[in-house]
């Protein structure tokens, strides 16, 4: 077994430089790596390239880079619920590209399985399109999207062991998957570490390979962004 | 006229027996409230769930378990987790029957634009662009005009497209619409409003059989 | 709930017919549709085009319809172990398209994904690439590969429940789960069935929406090929 | 001169702490015997599992837990299994960081080719060609001549490729060699073999620095 274990978010983080291009797991507020964010805000690296669903909220997730201008650049599919980002985009300080979600996802899988290039319809006669490969199969015009280039993805697991296999919970898994092992170094954080053996190996949803660093994470806040109930 | 609610219920019409139904925020998420109880039918949500239930219970919501919307939810049985790539695996390999979505503007020709006004705060297109261009059944919800007064239904859309020659149906305050090669034919009209108060508050080109029902309610 | 629970495999395989396009689970033995082929062989369908990773063994899976010469084509990236396999084709009896196991695996998936083609560097440079689309990417060669269409995909899963939600065991996984959803109709059986709500919606592997029909199958043998020990 | 067990002994010292290892049918499959103990590995096949264990014992073998070989398996602490999607993303995302594989003929130049005879019975390609054309480090081991006692190690291959420019290193019963630019440079002789040998033996071209240990045994 390859152990993957290191103490905690600094040991995680080591070789993380100003400049570089991260893809951040979640969506909204949910399934985020909320260690490896608060560490990359302490480490305060800048000129960020963040690949994230979304930019968090004033005060929570990417939020906390946003404030502190550590994001150069975003790439996500929807950025909404942001003052802050809304400032700093409309003020020219912040690149964004917006990408459609399922690109998004694919591009990241793209990486992750050595497929540079893919077919998609999504976003075929928009905006997303120019200055895109466009092509027609099946009587049906598709979008050529290429796979992402990323210098660390940080994911947020529920459970994982040693070998750095991941187990997620509910929708907190979304983007999570298929960053693993979509850039250079993957580093996944988890609410529970455990020692190899102890995650039956048919219920592993990310195999250890694709991740080259874990720790177990502390103080999960685990935000909920909509509160929505129904009275008994 | 119809209200939000009404349109929503007249959109769940549309829903058949062993739908996957992908709603969108907003007026479609109504939607599920009015479906026939006598169907089965599973709502899928973007961000990794299928088999969604309703709000959960107070005290008992999970910050783990929401929706595109980023709401709490449950699940009921039969429900499933799954990753975004395989969320919209489902998507784009069209094992979702029925896309249920606003829209700022729809043109005669099935365009749609609903993600960026030029020059305003673009919050981006979210798993819309993925929808439109997958989907086979494509049902919009929205008002007829826009807080201006101005008609939703154009002869081509003024802002940027979300995906082209996709939509089938529209559902507005007034009427129920099918986008066909001649443009908009006028399916019903909404309770107490004529064809010609849906005339005039139709900009592209539309199609008006002899009789137009009054959809039922 | 959309319930997908048929009878048994002839319910199951309602609407197959003669030349059609089929996808089969299964790495070798393991893992194979077994109820599904026998009543493919009951059934008598003719002039079918198998995609499969393998052929199976002259009197077991594939093997099956090949004695009863009920195959026109297989597409396949192995299929030693078969002297009937191999007597049909030298014969050209049998027609055989021979395709890397990951590209075979990766067009399943994107017929399911709704991906209409992809970028592999497998078998760039080889017979596998000639007449295809070869194209640079970040200084690699790549050959350009589409996604299967199919009629009918057969899979086997451990458990399933009526929502058509399957789980898979060990190495009998392999191609089963890419396959789903990757034809017009996807039937899998498993070796037991439970009711919707018996199958922890985390560890579900594929979810119900990519199977169409499903049913508890019978007799399942499950042979194994290369029964390999160490003494004690 | 080495035999197969000498060949797997050989290249286990190529494999190196916290290597995933993927290893093909053969002599390769010999090569987990002999991995030192103190380090890290975790081996990988291809039909959908990473941490193979030893075969199992008598009586315990699982018709659903196998190797791409169809062999009964077992597995280690910290294994998993998953479907071939997954198990070739591993393959062609170069995660896999070495594979080991037995070849008919390899070219000066790197390309191997081990998958068809023309005129015979073609077995298929099974993963070799997504392992050869993704793998950063890939390792052939085979005997330096064919039955007939002709050099395998070509100026270029005479039969189908399986991939090309690929090959960095080859084990074979005579020598250690890597392929360089120059053609295949010789870095290690067998026990008791000379240089001439390895020479009469290969036909591509052969780069033999002034000093040629033999290989540690």
């Amino acid at each position: 077994m390859i152990r993957k274990t290191v103490a905690n978010a600094q040991e995680a983080l080591e070789g993380i430089e100003d400049d570089m291009t991260l893809m951040l797991g979640g969506f909204g507020l949910c399934g985020i790596p909320e260690n490896a964010i608060a560490e990359l805000v302490r480490r305060n690296v800048t000129g960020l390239t963040c690949i994230s669903n979304n930019a968090g909220v004033d005060d929570f997730g990417l939020g906390l880079l946003l404030q502190k201008r550590q994001i150069r650049k975003m790439i996500s599919s929807y950025v909404g619920e942001n003052d802050e980002f809304e400032r700093q985009m409309l003020s020219g300080e912040l690149e964004v590209e917006l990408t459609p979600q399922g690109t998004l996802a694919e591009k990241c899988r793209a990486a992750q399985a050595g497929i540079p290039a893919f077919f998609t319809p999504a976003g075929f006669g928009t905006e997303v399109a120019e200055g895109k490969e466009t092509r027609e199969f099946e009587g049906k015009m598709y979008v050529m999207e290429k796979a992402y280039q990323a210098d660390f993805a940080f994911v947020k697991a529920w459970k994982g062991d040693e070998a750095g296999n991941l187990i997620f919970r509910g929708t907190a898994r979304n983007f999570n998957p298929c960053m693993c092992g979509a850039a250079q170094i993957t580093v996944a954080e988890v609410e529970e570490l455990v020692p190899a053996g102890a995650l039956p190996p048919n219920e592993i949803h990310v195999p250890g390979i694709f991740v080259r660093r874990i720790f177990q994470g502390v103080n999960y806040e685990k935000r909920i962004e909509q509160r929505t109930v129904r009275s008994k | 006229m119809l209200d939000k609610q009404g349109i929503a219920k007249r959109i769940a019409r549309e829903v058949k027996d062993g739908f996957y139904v992908n709603l969108g925020i907003g007026i479609p998420t109504l939607v599920a409230n009015y479906v026939r109880e006598d169907i089965e039918v599973e709502f899928q949500s973007e961000n990794g769930v299928l088999g969604m239930g309703p709000f959960p219970f107070e005290g008992e919501e999970d910050p783990d378990i929401i929706n595109a919307g980023k709401q709490t939810i449950t699940t009921l049985p039969g429900a499933s987790f799954f990753d975004s790539a395989t969320s919209f695996a489902m998507i784009r390999g069209q094992h979702v029957d029925l896309t249920i979505l606003g829209a700022m503007e729809v043109s005669d020709n099935g365009d749609i634009a609903n993600w960026k006004i030029p020059g305003k705060m673009v919050k981006g297109m979210g798993g819309a662009m993925d929808l439109v261009a997958s989907a086979d059944n494509i049902i919009v919800a929205m008002m007829h005009t826009n807080k201006a007064g101005e008609s939703k239904l154009l002869e081509s859309c003024t802002l940027p497209l979300t995906g082209v020659q996709c939509v089938r149906k529209i559902v507005t305050n007034l009427a129920v619409l099918e986008v066909t090669e001649k443009g908009f034919l006028l399916l019903e009209r909404a309770p107490g409003v004529s064809v010609e108060e849906i005339r005039s508050a139709t900009k592209g080109r539309l199609v008006v059989p002899e009789e137009v029902p009054e959809m039922p309610v």
